[in-house]
């Protein structure tokens, strides 16, 4: 595995020091958070809970791509996570709604 | 070369945005009920991610050495939006709740809710 | 030029002839082979011929050599007076155009077959007869025993055919040519070939299935259902020929040797025997008759078999005989039944009082089918007795063939008494349903013709047929001249000799065989018939069709699943071939491995996890589409990570796209999956092996891959985009110019799905499916206090409506140089739209916005299509980029690319496709709002 | 564990996930079976151009213009093709299944009477007005 | 100007939107931008409700300093109260009566109170003069539904009413 | 104008497809008698098309147009070799017959017809002569989504449930291309077919295996759309369940995959490599073995259309034993068998789309419908003894080219035997099949002809008692005892004659036969042809060294301002 850090730290040497460490503990944890939103997909209970539970991912995902975007000091992802933060919330709602009252479209 | 108070700002927005996130997923994860879920992540989250963007405007506007705003536009949209997602989620577990709840003021000024119908 | 006739008759066969007009051309063919004559007989060869299949050096070539000769006149001559006989014998309400052009068509078949000049065309001809004969003996549709009788008969000759087919074209093989002279005269080579046994069976398998011989002569007296002049001509004088010729147009390069003799002369000579036996025991006059065909017809395959050139003379002159009275019969037997309305000898008697012309002209024939003096079928009988007698390759055979000879000619006394005893005389007729009468006159003529043909042939040999007999003769033995012919005389009287004594012993046993069989177990009385393979026959039809029916169930047994797996089966089978076959695999890895961080294997989980939620789930529908969403957002996260921008925009719009179309349609479909039914335990578990040898498959191939270096065309990509393209997205100007064509495709198949899901859901209304679900319209029951619909919602759409449209058309104008593109913002355009639907219900936003997506869908692809063709104004092909910088005051140079036209048609068609799907969907629940 | 093997497991895991849904025998687990499958071929296209991290192929000024400095973009492009085109018939299987549903009453993918087709409703009258 | 500007707020934003996405102010994008911002309003504004009239750009402000100033401390709150135990959580619905008339209103309310943590706007009464907040903790709900309406509801009343 | 034609030759039955598709939206859904022109005008220009690439590449020309003027193998190229001549002029042929068909009959068009029958157009066209693998793959799609669309023409049960099988398999068949194609480009490099031949020729042993899975692959695909054992089983559903204009449409279908199949083993795979071989040898013992079978499903058949769709799956089995045996000869015997057995299943679909109008689909129709039906049966015979390969039809001719190409061939016995069986189950078939629909005389038959000649069906379940009276009594039953027994039973047929309408149905199958006799009559250039076809086709360097050479015309030189992008 320390392989693999040092590669990711050569990808990232652009960056300064702290932001450096700051982007891999932000990465990490964005990761975890990741996980933790599967973990919550996968209990459940309530389907309600898993639309929550995605909907999160799609804030976390977007929160790591404008990470990454840092970390390999491109701008070229700006537009996904904007295309997140606009429309993102749509499937949610739609799901919301189809729980609410089946037809999503009236 | 960043400058260091630079670099410590964003390396500051980045970890605070992280753990506001992070915090927020673990308590969609960890608390026992969907109306006590539901609060972490639709704010957590929001906070975390624009800590993130501010890095981000912060970075991209020294790295291409003109300001760069476009992340604001992604906050903007995500404050406008995330509201709608949690109230429609909102909305349909309250069916799974099935219960009325009682408005405080019915009781003073206008009765109960039953009465309202 | 004589071909020309015959290409007449068959194309004329085609259109509807009255039946004069089918005497006149078929007198007209035999003028015409009349002029040929005396070529012939100064021994040339007129021959015709144009190209007509190179790939098989075949052309269409027609010759007319002396057997050829002799088969055309009896084509010919009989066929005109089948005609003029058929003329009286139809009924008022039988179809004579269809009757007389079926005729025509199968008479110029059968002289294709003995005019044909190289082997293919005789093929070719030789099925047509089948075919036209089929059609012929089922002339009578209605008749279960027609339409029987002629698939029988079209199934047991086209087995032959097929087997010739297969004989011919190894002899093409061995031979190197088709043609008929190439092929006769090369003996040898033929004989010598290791294939010349295959090429002999099948060839011999066409003759015998064709002349009905031993084993599969079954389906000639099943064939007589047909119209009398069907039989008289097909079952007489031609089609059961074609066989024979066959054997006879053949026989100077197959025969001549042992599998030859042996084969033909034991065929011929069952079939004569067993023939000639069975015909004593019909019923039916004209059963009686084919029987004694099939018997005539092993007797001529059997003289071609003891393969002495004298027997071949002697097969020869009995096809002119046979053919001469056996026609002749069954006009009469017509005659009879056309008078009587019956055909049945218990049911015929005595009607020499009624018709006694047509009984003297059929007891006259049945005299030359039973070998009476006098009469044409002494002689080549006679001459059968000696070639009989001269067999002396075998010493048992030489012992039986004069005996089987001989009570082959007993036989056919004894069924020939039969048919005039106990049609014309015998006692009184029984329980006939008209009163019989002698026919019209000109019916009788053509039988008249014929029994004065016998005659004439039969007390003067020499001087009739002897020429045609020579000239025929000659050209199947394939000699070149006459003078190399084998000794022989045509005569009544040879003297005492053992042929005569056998003519005698036949003579007399037969007479004595019919009376005795009358007197002992009166042959009216016999009902079963030995021997019949119809039954065989039947069985052996059955039970292909049965056995295929089977089969194609057994397959085809309507299940997807079942069809599904073959296909991924018979793929995963044939990756494993590949590897198998091409050992040497992954032997070098020379590109570095990266190893993965744990960030990236987190994520890898995550996605994986989700698939496999996705599956675990899959009963609760929902609950698995969520778990698809998370695995589909690991999937955009990997195209974020591995560098592909454009391809992260994408999958993130069409999954949230893809969803909103699954969750509008689930609404209508049960919102759990059933589970199958009990004990199909096992099938999970053999299509979960089945989908991991998949997975570990594409693994497998994606790894190999990966640790492999790579040489693409993709540099020339990068270095071009920019300089020639146009644009800094590699990624973009690929699609919209170096590939663009794709795309033009693409959206093509996207505005497609549009039109389909509209097509196809258009109109039906569907109430929403709940299941047993507490989801959907249930609410409406327990908590109506509950809006329907969310101000929140409603007024952040309207505001993010003009927004999600602006940022459209940024990634519109943008998508060149970075990440974007019409394809992208079309699909911005079109959530920005569904945003709108689901906020405001459809009715409302198609009040407000007048849509017809599927013309959306039009002018996108035309506005592509023609951005396409622009790019012909100036000469260059289709899709052609080009692009200028137009320098605007206080703007600068602003690039306009031709590719932007093209890209609009690209956002066009996706918002249209898509919508359209959409709005569909959606309108599948609005009873009401359909009818206004 | 090398980056390669890991996405490699990752599509693998995908196809054999889609490939086990499509062979459920209803519309529905089909069309979910169908979308994990084109997920893991539009990945395995994807990585037909090899892993390239932080390259997207947008040409930068002065970077040389070769595939160590960028993704491969023609398996990019190619994905685009095969996520529109699979996309679309998604929609047409998805309008399909509905029309199926509406039309046998049920949502099996075959008819009725082959072996395992459980009719879980009666059959829904959609009606098609003129 | 309202034919052919019927939501001038709209098209101000979407000019600001469009120098936002370019992330420039360069002449061209003005422009065009400006072209965009008026052209797409003319189609879109035909599903819509209610014209927004915001005045008092001053309070504009001073709500959303709150707001932001709101969002930070309950974040804080919230964070800890995740990660404290669970026994401590006393989550709760409350109603809370709106004296807010316009739609934009009511949604923005709902969108602060869903913005700041700790508390939710579930949903608006069927007749829209309730909206239902879900607060994390409640200790006094009254209290909850008085810092509402004073702290949020006074100022939305000002600029859209 | 020629000279624009020529030029743009490749393009044309593309464009032309195209730009008809998007005027017929553009005019409007209810304008169907503009749209219904601008189809005519199309297909008059695609038979153009047609004729101009079969003269100018019997002449020895092939065509290679580069897409976008990028040269090969970076941009996508077209090319019109022979092959693809036959099969545009054959394409647009039947597109014509089709329409024609279309317009005579009396169902209305259903719901986007005319677009979605330019874009199936477009797609054949596209598929066949598009050179690149990747585009080919497209413009499957393009051609299986207007199938999709063509098959739901009036959306039924049966239609719905024989769409659900058929799109889910092709999808399915659509994945594994993709993998096919791009795991081609993962060890090569490139797309363009051409290209592909000489990367594949010059790659190191270790990476064959994995060129070998992407040929397998993609035989795999290519044989799930020539409908080969064991993937040939969603044909003949999907064919009975299309509308029987459609189902003609269909006939070309089968015939991509086998295209398809050729560019495999001769271009991609060509002759001489390892690979080839043994993709032969599979073949060989699929193709076959696929003959068998759709003769036994053949004989089973209980209609028309499942019979015909079992022809059709025959004639694919034959078509590729001849292309996996390899010969020139045949080769040349298969393109002869491809254009024979495409237009005389056209014509038996028209022709049973005639029958379908009596309703007599699925029992029969006997000769109680009048002369109309004596013309159909004529027809029938016709179609069917092309299809079955009765002598001296188009059918025969092919085949016996294919047997004697394949008489040195180490499979010959195998292929033999297997061809002449299937053969003989083919004639039996057609032979059981046509005496029942036009021999036959029950119940069924009258009842097709009453409907034939719009006779209330209302009155039919009380009046049980005729159908004693439709058993042959007479041996000497007529033409017209039919039309008698109805008028004595006292049904008057409401819509005096339904001449005109079937008359006109019978125009397009007429057209049909009169090809198929043609064919066989003039076999003679058209065998030269296809014999020229199958000698370019073994020499796969024609065609590499064609689209390869092609160069793109020079482009004015732009000056490009700004390099990049400011990130
Ligand atoms: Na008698
Ligand atoms: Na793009």
């Amino acid at each position: 595995m320390s392989s693999s850090i040092s590669a990711f730290i050569a990808s990232s040497s652009h960056l300064g020091g702290f932001t450096m460490y700051a982007a891999m503990f932000g990465v990490t944890a964005f990761v975890i958070a990741l996980a933790l939103n599967l973990y919550r997909l996968i209990r459940g209970s309530n389907t309600e809970d898993r639309i929550l539970a995605l909907d999160t991912a799609y804030i976390n995902s977007l929160a790591l791509t404008v990470l990454l975007g840092i970390v390999f000091n491109t701008a070229v992802f700006f537009e996904a996570a904007l295309v997140i933060a606009l429309l993102g919330f749509l499937g949610t709602v739609v799901m919301a709604k189809f729980l609410h009252q089946g037809d999503i479209v009236e | 070369m960043m400058p260091i108070w630079l670099d410590v700002l964003i390396a500051g927005f980045i970890v605070i945005g992280a753990v506001f996130a992070l915090i927020g997923s673990y308590g969609l994860a960890k608390l026992g009920d969907f109306v006590k879920r539901i609060h972490g992540p639709t704010k957590a989250s929001t906070l975390g991610v624009g800590a993130v963007l501010m890095a981000s405007m912060l970075y991209f506007s020294f790295t291409t050495k003109s300001p760069s705003v476009h992340e604001l536009l992604i906050v903007l949209f995500l404050f406008l939006t995330a509201p709608v997602s949690a109230h429609m989620l909102m909305r349909a577990a309250r069916l799974r709740l099935r219960e009325s709840i009682p408005r405080l003021d019915e009781s003073e000024n206008r009765g109960t809710a039953d009465e309202r119908r | 030029f004589l071909g020309a006739v015959a290409l007449l008759f068959v194309g004329n066969g085609q259109r509807k002839f009255a039946g004069w007009l089918a005497g006149v051309f078929t007198l007209a063919g035999f003028a015409l082979l009349l002029t040929l004559a005396p070529m012939v007989w100064n021994g040339e060869v007129p021959r015709f011929r144009v190209e007509w299949l190179p790939s098989l050096g075949v052309g269409f070539g027609l010759r007319l050599d002396g057997l050829a000769f002799l088969f055309g006149g009896l084509i010919l001559g009989i066929g005109a007076l089948v005609v003029l006989y058929g003329v009286y014998y139809l009924a008022d309400n039988d179809p004579p155009a269809r009757f007389f052009a079926l005729l025509l068509f199968f008479m110029g078949a059968m002289l294709g077959v003995v005019l044909a000049d190289n082997l293919i065309l005789l093929v070719v001809f030789w099925e047509l007869t089948s075919l036209s004969s089929f059609l012929l003996i089922g002339f009578w549709r209605h008749r279960e025993d027609a339409r029987q009788g002629a698939r029988m008969a079209l199934a047991v000759t086209g087995i032959g055919g097929l087997a010739l087919l297969a004989g011919v074209l190894l002899i093409g093989k061995v031979v190197g040519s088709y043609d008929l002279d190439v092929v006769l005269a090369s003996k040898v080579v033929l004989q010598q070939s290791p294939m010349f046994v295959p090429i002999l069976l099948l060839v011999l398998l066409g003759a015998f299935t064709k002349s009905a011989q031993f084993p599969f002569h079954f389906w000639l007296p099943h064939a007589m259902a047909a119209p009398t002049p069907v039989s008289a001509y097909l079952h007489s004088a031609t089609m059961v020929k074609a066989g024979v010729f066959l054997l006879a147009r053949l026989y100077p390069a197959l025969g001549d040797n042992d599998v030859w003799f042996w084969i033909v002369s034991t065929v011929g000579m069952v079939t004569l025997l067993m023939g000639a036996v069975i015909a004593i025991f019909q019923h039916d006059l004209k059963g009686l008759l084919a029987y004694s065909t099939i018997s005539h017809l092993g007797l001529i395959t059997l003289l071609f078999g003891l393969d002495t050139p004298l027997a071949v003379v002697a097969g020869v002159f009995h096809i002119i005989n046979h053919a001469v009275f056996k026609a002749s019969l069954f006009m009469a037997a017509g005659i009879i039944d056309h008078e009587t309305g019956s055909r049945d000898m218990r049911q015929l008697n005595g009607l020499w009082k009624s018709m006694p012309i047509t009984a003297t002209l059929a007891i006259v024939a049945c005299a030359a089918m039973a070998g009476v003096p006098l009469v044409n079928g002494f002689l080549s009988k006679e001459m059968f007795f000696m070639e009989a007698t001269a067999v002396d390759t075998h010493r048992l055979l030489q012992l039986a063939m004069p005996i089987a000879a001989t009570i082959a000619g007993m036989a056919s006394v004894a069924y020939s008494l039969r048919f005039i005893h106990d049609v014309f005389f015998n006692g009184e007729p029984v329980g006939l349903s008209k009163t019989p009468n002698e026919p019209p006159r000109f019916m009788r003529v053509p039988v008249e013709i014929l029994v004065v043909l016998c005659l004439v042939v039969g007390v003067f040999p020499a001087y009739t047929v002897g020429p045609l007999l020579s000239v025929a003769a000659q050209a199947t033995l394939n000699l070149p001249s006459v003078a190399q012919m084998p000794q022989y005389t045509l005569a009544i009287w040879h003297g005492f000799n053992l042929p005569l004594l056998m003519s005698a012993i036949a003579m007399a046993g037969g007479v004595t065989v019919y009376v005795l069989l009358q007197r002992k177990i009166n042959l009216h009385t016999v009902v079963k018939l030995p021997g019949d393979a119809k039954v065989l026959f039947d069985v052996f039809i059955e039970n292909i069709t049965v056995i295929a029916g089977a089969l194609t169930r057994l397959t085809q047994n309507g299940s997807l699943q079942r069809y599904l797996l073959l296909i991924i089966i018979t793929a995963i089978a044939g990756g494993v071939a590949a590897v198998w076959l091409y050992p040497a695999v992954g032997v070098t890895s020379s590109v570095p491995m990266e190893s993965a961080n744990l960030m990236v294997v987190a994520i890898a989980l995550v996605g994986i996890i989700a698939s496999i939620g996705t599956v675990v789930m899959y009963r609760e529908r929902l609950t698995a589409l969520i778990f698809m969403g998370a695995a589909g957002l690991v999937v955009a996260l990997t195209f974020v990570y591995f560098s592909a921008p454009d391809l992260a925009l994408t999958q993130l719009l069409v999954e949230v796209v893809s969803i909103i179309l699954m969750m509008a349609t689930l609404n209508f479909l049960p919102k759990q999956s059933k589970p199958e039914a009990a004990g199909r335990r096992h099938v999970n578990w053999r299509d979960a092996i089945i989908a991991s040898a998949a997975g570990l498959g594409v693994s497998w191939i994606v790894y190999q891959v990966l640790t492999r270096p790579f040489n693409s065309i993709s540099p020339y990509y990068l270095q071009t985009t920019v300089p020639q393209g146009g644009g800094a997205n590699a990624v973009n100007v690929i699609i919209v110019d170096f590939r663009g064509f794709d795309t033009l495709g693409e959206i093509a198949v996207l505005g497609m799905a549009g039109l389909i899901v509209a097509l196809l859901l258009r109109g039906l209304i569907v109430p929403a499916s709940n299941g047993n679900s507490p989801f959907g319209a249930a609410f409406e029951a327990k908590m109506p206090e509950v809006a329907r619909q969310s101000l929140l919602l409603q007024v952040i759409s309207t505001l993010l409506l003009p927004v999600a449209i602006m940022v459209s058309i940024y990634f519109y104008l943008r998508g060149h140089n970075l990440p974007g593109g019409g394809f992208i913002a079309g699909l911005i355009f079109a959530i920005a739209l569904i945003l709108q639907y689901v906020a405001f219900g459809q009715a409302r936003v198609e009040a407000s916005f007048k849509l017809d997506y599927g013309k959306w869908v039009g002018w996108g692809l035309l506005a592509a299509g023609l951005t396409g063709m622009g790019s012909w104004l100036v000469g260059f092909p289709f899709l052609t980029s080009t692009f200028k910088y137009f320098s605007v005051p206080l703007i600068g140079a602003v690039p306009i690319a031709s590719a932007m036209f093209f890209d609009l048609g690209v956002f066009l068609c996706v918002i249209g496709g898509t919508m359209l799907a959409l709005a569909t969907i959606g309108r599948l629940s609005q009873p009401a709002k359909e009818a206004a | 564990m090398s980056l390669a093997l890991l996405v490699a497991l990752g599509v693998g895991v995908l196809m054999a996930c889609g490939v086990y849904l499509l062979l459920r025998a209803r519309t529905f687990d089909m069309v979910l079976g169908l979308t994990l499958v084109s997920y893991a071929v539009n990945l395995f296209i994807f990585f037909m151009g090899r892993l390239a991290v932080g390259k997207a192929p947008i040409i930068r000024a002065g970077v040389p213009e070769t595939l160590t400095n960028y993704a491969d973009p023609l398996p990019q492009a190619l994905v685009l093709t095969a996520i529109v085109i699979s996309f679309g018939m998604t929609a047409v299987l998805l309008a399909i299944a509905v029309r199926s549903h509406a039309e046998n009453g049920h949502d099996h993918v075959d008819e009725e009477g082959r072996s395992g087709v459980a009719v879980d409703t009666p059959p829904i009258p959609g009606r098609t007005p003129k | 100007m309202k034919r052919w500007i019927p939501q001038p707020l709209v098209s101000a934003m979407l000019l600001l939107v469009w120098l936002a996405l370019n992330n420039t102010l360069h002449a061209a994008h003005l422009l065009l931008g400006g072209l965009l911002a008026i052209a797409i309003p003319l189609w879109t504004s035909r599903v819509s409700i209610g014209k927004p009239k915001p005045r008092q750009l001053l309070t504009v402000i001073a709500l959303a300093c709150i707001v932001l100033y709101d969002i930070i401390k309950s974040n804080i709150d919230v964070a800890i109260l995740i990660l404290g135990p669970e026994k401590n959580i006393k989550p709760s619905f409350v109603w809370v009566p709106l004296d807010l008339t316009h739609p934009h209103a009511k949604a923005a309310l709902a969108g602060i109170i869903t913005m700041t943590p700790g508390t939710l706007s579930s949903d608006f009464s069927e007749d829209g003069k309730y909206l239902l907040v879900h607060a994390l903790n409640v200790a006094d709900a009254a209290a909850l539904v008085a810092t509402i309406k004073a702290r949020y509801e006074l100022p939305l009343m000002e600029i859209f009413e | 104008m020629m000279a624009f034609a020529l030029q743009h030759l490749a393009i044309l039955p593309i464009a032309i497809a195209l730009l008809a598709a998007t005027l017929t939206l553009v005019v409007g859904e209810r304008r169907l008698a503009q749209q219904r022109a601008i189809a005519w005008i199309a297909i008059a220009l695609l038979l153009s098309c047609g004729a101009l690439a079969v003269l100018r590449t019997s002449s020895g020309e092939m065509f290679v147009y580069l897409m976008s003027n990028w040269r090969a193998p970076f941009g996508i190229a077209l090319a019109v070799d022979k092959l693809t001549a036959i099969m545009l002029l054959l394409t647009s042929f039947i597109g014509a017959v089709v329409m024609a068909a279309q317009t005579s009959s009396r169902r209305p068009v259903g719901t986007y017809f005319y677009p979605l029958f330019m874009l199936q157009l477009m797609g054949l066209n596209g598929a066949f002569l598009t050179a690149d693998l990747f585009n080919l793959f497209v413009f499957f799609e393009v051609l299986l989504a207007a199938s999709y669309g063509m098959l739901l023409q009036h959306p039924d049960r049966a239609r719905t449930n024989a769409a659900t099988h058929y799109v889910v398999i092709n999808l399915l068949g659509s994945a594994l291309f993709l993998i096919a194609a791009s795991l081609l480009y993962g060890v090569t490099g490139t797309l363009n077919m051409a290209d592909l031949s000489l990367k594949i020729n010059a790659l190191g042993p270790q990476s064959r295996a994995l060129v070998a899975v992407a040929g397998f692959t993609l035989l795999v695909v290519f044989a799930i759309k020539a409908a080969l054992l064991p993937l040939n089983f969603w044909l003949t559903g999907t064919y009975r369940a299309a509308a029987l204009p459609v189902a003609a449409l269909f006939a070309l279908m089968t015939k991509v995959g086998v295209v398809a199949i050729v560019r495999t083993l001769t271009l991609i795979y060509p002759d001489g490599s390892a690979i080839h071989s043994h993709m032969s040898q599979a073949l060989l013992v699929i193709a076959p073995l696929t003959m068998l079978m759709a003769a036994c499903g053949a004989l089973s058949a209980r209609d028309v259309s499942t019979l015909i769709g079992w022809s059709v799956v025959g004639s694919a089995g034959m078509l590729v034993t001849a292309i996996a045996i390899g010969e020139p000869k045949a080769l040349s015997g298969a393109l002869f068998y491809l254009i024979g057995s495409t237009v005389a299943t056209a014509l038996l679909f028209l022709n049973a789309a005639s029958l379908d109008q009596a309703g007599a689909r699925v029992t029969s129709v006997g000769e109680a419908g009048g002369r109309q039906w004596a013309w159909t049966g004529a027809l029938f015979v016709i179609g069917g003894a092309a299809m079955a390969g009765v002598p001296p039809l188009s059918g025969f001719i092919g085949k016996a080219t294919i047997l004697a190409g394949s008489a040195s061939h180490s499979a010959q016995v195998w292929v033999w035997t297997a061809v002449l069986l299937a053969g003989m189950l083919s004639i039996l078939a057609y032979a059981r099949m046509g005496s029942r629909l036009f021999w036959k005389r029950d119940a069924a038959l009258v009842l097709g002809a009453c409907r034939a000649w719009g006779v209330e069906s209302e009155n039919w379940p009380q009046r049980g008692r005729f159908l004693p009276d439709l058993q042959p009594h007479s041996p000497a039953m007529g033409q017209k005892d039919g039309e008698n027994w109805i008028a004595a039973v006292g049904l008057q047929p409401t819509i005096p004659k339904s001449d005109r309408l079937l008359g006109a149905s019978l125009v397009p199958t007429g057209v049909l036969a009169i090809a198929l006799v043609c064919l066989t009559i003039f076999a003679a250039p058209v065998q030269r042809f296809t014999d020229q076809a199958a000698a370019e086709l073994k020499r796969p360097q024609i065609m590499i060294g064609n689209v390869l050479g092609k160069l793109p015309q020079q482009k004015p030189v732009v000056p490009v301002p700004v390099t990049g992008v400011n990130k």
